[in-house]
């Protein structure tokens, strides 16, 4: 079992034609995903690397019966993009595009209260089920199959920590990246509920960062949680006030600090990886607990 | 980015605000030749981008126009918090009863821009949250619908607003809330909204930032943009196109993605270094943008050594490390240079980068331990 | 009892301190109507003919436990008023204001869906209820109270058939101009559904004109009623395409004649006035039926 | 309120829709010169307030600028349809391969804006909503989020359009609703929308109603406005703020409120007169305005007679009397006139006309009837 994604989706790529789309729907097929079609419009009725393509997400869902989505759509396009899933019944999609005006991600989110779309990202990697596949961009050898979940702000970040539980002997039940933009569509204590009642998955690392209040969000829900989990937070150096690459990284006022994630999520008793380098240790100790 | 306040004006009354009028000046004598035109007493403000001008002696007044005149030749070229003043904006001086703040944000949380109205205006409005929150009245846009005058109204009748200001100032409110969209804001002020001897409401201070995501289609905004003095290189990144963010230490650190870059500067400082500044090649970094990058952040004379660490997913590691080996020879020969690859085209990178004779870290950890040593010279 | 309006409703006049406001405000006092305040912005703290004025809806509200709201504020700041009323919580809401641009009443229209305020209007009379008072602007006297319930799309043609009812000893329910306008909150369907449940009413009139298929519509209800509709139709001589006053009253094609009308009506089994001196005979005809 | 077919383009332009080229010509030698800068052949098009031009005559061509200023000399001052061509369009004639049909009407049923799409272009889409429905793909706006590209890529898929014009037009469609919204239209429609030889998709023809109740908040358009001379009574009539319409008969009537008028025309009718028109003096009219209206009415040179049928709520009776007395003054003096005053002031009115010696009726079949015997010489 897994959050959001397994064997039985069925995946089109909005915007396949594009050079990401296309190379990450590769990546996708590589990754065992089941990736049915994609959109592009005015490229209706051509294939990219056998894959169908359509003008619409409507066409492509009637044609393949796609449940899934991965949009690389540039990002003034995007938002069209997103909401045009939902109007078409797609359940679950992801973006990866970064880059899309606030102003649109506002009206997406008043959008989607409509509709039962789960929205990933927008401005993430994507998420993983080791052993069915992926959606999205992230690096698929990295993963290996196991019972702990995974879930991140951050891209590379999230490569080096799975390489380091991978490493480690420690195989991960589901990851996504949840993306590092201020507005997004699923954040880490959605990810944490599903987690609890996924019964593939025993323990959830949680990798946060400076910027916004969902750490402490999380933390405020972890202690009615029967599963450990452990907490990494990234940006302890960084400065109030400025954007650290992440749209959502950024420190206003006292509030988004890297110190009052760390506390909160201690105050919750999740144990807090000073390093990398520690969250495999962490993780083990929580689950031998 | 920054706009300055008589660009914000501008802004607000090409959505129907009334705002105080005034114009720009760049020499003194245009400031006398303003407050002749529009009539004294005048108020010379400070166009720089930064908060608390008026402590800073950035707002002066001009009885006369020749006052102006030397009111002006005071604040222009003034230092405030790093920033050269090239430009102030004179203004007729107003006879302001009262003092409102309107203002709104783009709010992670409720995922809407929200409105915060408060009859507490005129200073500044962090501190009302701070000390008085009950005095500010907060509230979400619905998307759906933009925020209407009678909404507006009902905001500042609850903000306990005299009957004129919630006339006048929902009207405002609403046209402030439509400026803020319409124009990819992610913050809109008018502080203060000032009441008037003679029953006028009208902006008499405005602050805007524009959405850095929308410039791409707010095409006027983005060519208001200027380099902020207080940081040049920060200025020159966005037009390179690179994502920098100037820090003050002396370790140079570049990576892809912006959380492994954070947690590099993390590890840096752990190691007992300080870090320059954060660097985000993003995904896919061919070899021209890596050697633009190390030479860019080598531009900041406060750094002593470069620590480059990638994670090869789309990014490939032989084309990291020609970039890193392009850049060393135009870089100064005792400058240090710690690379760290892993993941895609790692072998190759790390063979070439040898070849090269250049420092490598196993790890994230290992590499700033390195590059720390190597500044420190240890 | 009556629909909509009785003697426990507590109106609010949006739009107090203008000449039509002020003056209606006063003939709704005259005829009964429980007028607990008005609004106008910048007004507040005032007073009109000894009714409070208030700055908003909201305050209007939670100062006087108004349940029913009277518009008279001038075509473009009517939608505003429309939707500050629905978000003030008021239940009923008539905007008697002519010439707000369509598409303000379409945001309205979508706006309104997320609320249970019953809009009547805009472009209409209001409605009385015969010994109770009245909402809106028609002239109170000439209405008696009965068992008639009484539809409109027009005001001062509604008075005269009202006058020829009372002229003949036929007395009325509930009264209601439900407004000229192409887009109108509330429509003769509506209205006749609620007559239906209404036990004081017995029979219906129901005065039409041409433009729209809102008399088609109801002319589809109609035979699943238990009680009596009488109907007249206005503008059999009006051409296509030309707008006879009412922003609606204009045949577009073949759709909104007179003609059409009255088939549909006379279809559904109901009497069709030739003119409006047949009115009074007609609904004795059915009340006696 | 109509517009020409170069003002509905200018708009289109202005929300970004790609449009053919064109300048308007008042003079067959503005034509030539324009053929000249554009290039030949061209198409000459009558900018007139009607639709089925080209059966008219009112569309020609020229295949060289002598040509087109020929073609424009033949349609400038040609009459079609009551209205006399008064400016052409000259536009580079288009090489078309297909053409589309997109459209948007205010729907009173659907209480949103619903756009039309068809791929059947280029004819009447009245013809094929009546022919062949199935053709055209129908979809109300939902006015929370204006149409947005997808949503009208995917009715343009359904009218089964080749992937081109899926692309492109779905781009120019999200535009059109925006366009239709902002503008305040009934109507917005592009027909035909072009697909040329070289794969471009454009607007080649254009027609936009605009809302009359918005015209205040578009005042822009509102200086568009220019006489029909097919109706030059009724444009005066709006000038001068009468709810007026011309018709065919020679009854002139006047009343208050829009239903009571309608019923007004049907009781002429019945009563054998043939109504000359309607005029509705709305609420609360004053004398001077009632006086106003009987001369506005008796410049029709049909109107033989004049009817005034007046229920007075707000409307007082007397006030109505002394501006038909005040207006009998001015007219000729065989010309009958009813007047039928009830509720308000009915009794203090009818005095007045008694006093004057003015014919009236007990209710509005008697008025009616006397009116129509008056004009007949019964």
């Amino acid at each position: 079992m897994s959050i959001f994604f397994d064997r039985s989706s069925r995946v089109i790529v909005q915007g396949i034609t594009g050079r990401e789309g296309q190379f990450h729907a590769k990546g996708m097929l590589a990754s065992g995903t089941n990736v049915v079609g994609g959109t592009s419009p005015g490229k209706g009725g051509t294939t990219v690397d056998g894959i169908p393509v359509f003008d619409t997400v409507a066409e492509a869902v009637a044609q393949t019966g796609a449940n899934a989505s991965c949009i690389f759509v540039p990002p003034l396009g995007a938002a069209d993009a997103i909401m045009g899933a939902a109007e078409a019944g797609i359940p679950l999609t992801v973006c990866i595009t970064e880059g899309i005006p606030v102003v649109d991600m506002m009206r997406v989110s008043a959008f989607l209260k409509q509709y039962p779309t789960r929205l990933i990202g927008p401005n993430c990697p994507g998420l993983a089920t080791p052993g069915a596949g992926k959606v999205g961009i992230m690096p698929y050898h990295i993963f290996s199959p196991g019972s702990v979940g995974f879930i991140s702000r951050s891209g590379t970040l999230t490569y080096e920590v799975v390489s380091l539980l991978t490493g480690a002997g420690i195989g991960q039940s589901s990851c996504i990246g949840i993306g590092g933009d201020p507005i997004i569509g699923t954040t880490f204590i959605d990810c944490l509920r599903l987690f609890e009642r996924d019964p593939q998955t025993d323990a959830v690392v949680m990798c946060g960062e400076i910027g916004g209040s969902d750490e402490e969000d999380a933390a405020a829900y972890i202690p009615q949680m029967t599963k450990p989990v452990v907490g990494f937070i990234s940006g302890r150096t960084a400065p109030p006030g400025k954007r650290m690459g992440h749209a959502g990284a950024i420190i206003s006022g006292n509030t988004g600090t890297a110190a009052g994630k760390v506390a909160a999520l201690q105050a919750a008793n999740v144990p807090v990886a000073e390093t990398i380098f520690d969250i495999p240790d962490l993780v083990k100790a929580v689950l031998h607990r | 980015m920054k706009i300055h306040e008589y660009q914000a004006k501008e802004i607000l009354r090409r959505f129907g605000i009334p705002v105080q009028p005034g114009e720009v000046a760049q020499t003194p004598a245009e400031a006398e030749e303003i407050a002749r035109r529009f009539g004294v007493p005048v108020v010379i403000k400070a166009q720089v981008y930064v908060g608390g001008r008026g402590k800073a002696g950035g707002i002066q007044f001009g009885d006369t126009p020749e006052a102006a005149r030397e009111a002006a030749s005071r604040v222009l070229g003034m230092d405030i918090k790093g920033l050269t003043v090239n430009k102030v904006l004179v203004v007729p001086k107003l006879e302001i009863r009262e003092e409102y703040y309107l203002g709104i944000i783009s709010d992670r949380n409720s995922q809407a821009p929200v409105v915060m109205v408060s009859a507490a205006g005129g200073v500044d409005i962090e501190e009302v949250a701070a000390k008085t929150p009950e005095l500010i009245i907060r509230q979400p846009i619905d998307m759906r619908w933009g925020l209407f005058p009678e909404e507006a109204r009902t905001m500042l009748a609850r903000a306990g607003m005299p009957h004129v200001v919630i006339a006048k100032g929902g009207d405002i409110l609403a046209k402030l809330a439509r400026a803020f969209i319409e124009s990819d804001a992610s913050l809109a002020e008018i502080n203060p909204l000032a009441l008037t001897g003679d029953g006028q409401v009208i902006a008499a201070d405005a602050k805007i930032l524009v959405d850095d995501n929308a410039l791409v289609r707010q095409s006027e905004y983005a060519g208001w943009s200027e380099p902020e003095e207080a940081n040049p290189l920060e200025f020159e990144a966005k037009a390179a196109g690179l994502t920098y963010v100037k820090l003050d230490g002396d370790v140079g650190i570049i990576g892809n993605g912006a959380g492994l870059v954070m947690t590099t500067l993390d590890m840096v400082a752990r190691a007992g270094g300080k870090p320059a500044n954060f660097l985000d090649i993003g995904g896919g970094a061919k070899a021209e943008v890596m050697k633009k990058s190390m030479l860019f952040v080598a531009r900041d004379p406060q750094v002593k050594g470069i620590l480059v660490n990638i994670f090869g997913g789309i990014t490939r590691g032989e084309e990291v490390a020609k970039g890193i080996i392009m850049a060393q020879a135009e870089l100064p020969a005792h400058m240090p240079i710690v690379a760290r690859l892993s993941g895609t085209g790692e072998v190759e990178g790390r063979a070439l980068l040898a070849d090269a004779g250049l420092m490598w870290g196993s790890d994230m950890r290992d590499a700033s331990q390195k590059i720390v040593a190597a500044i420190q010279g240890r």
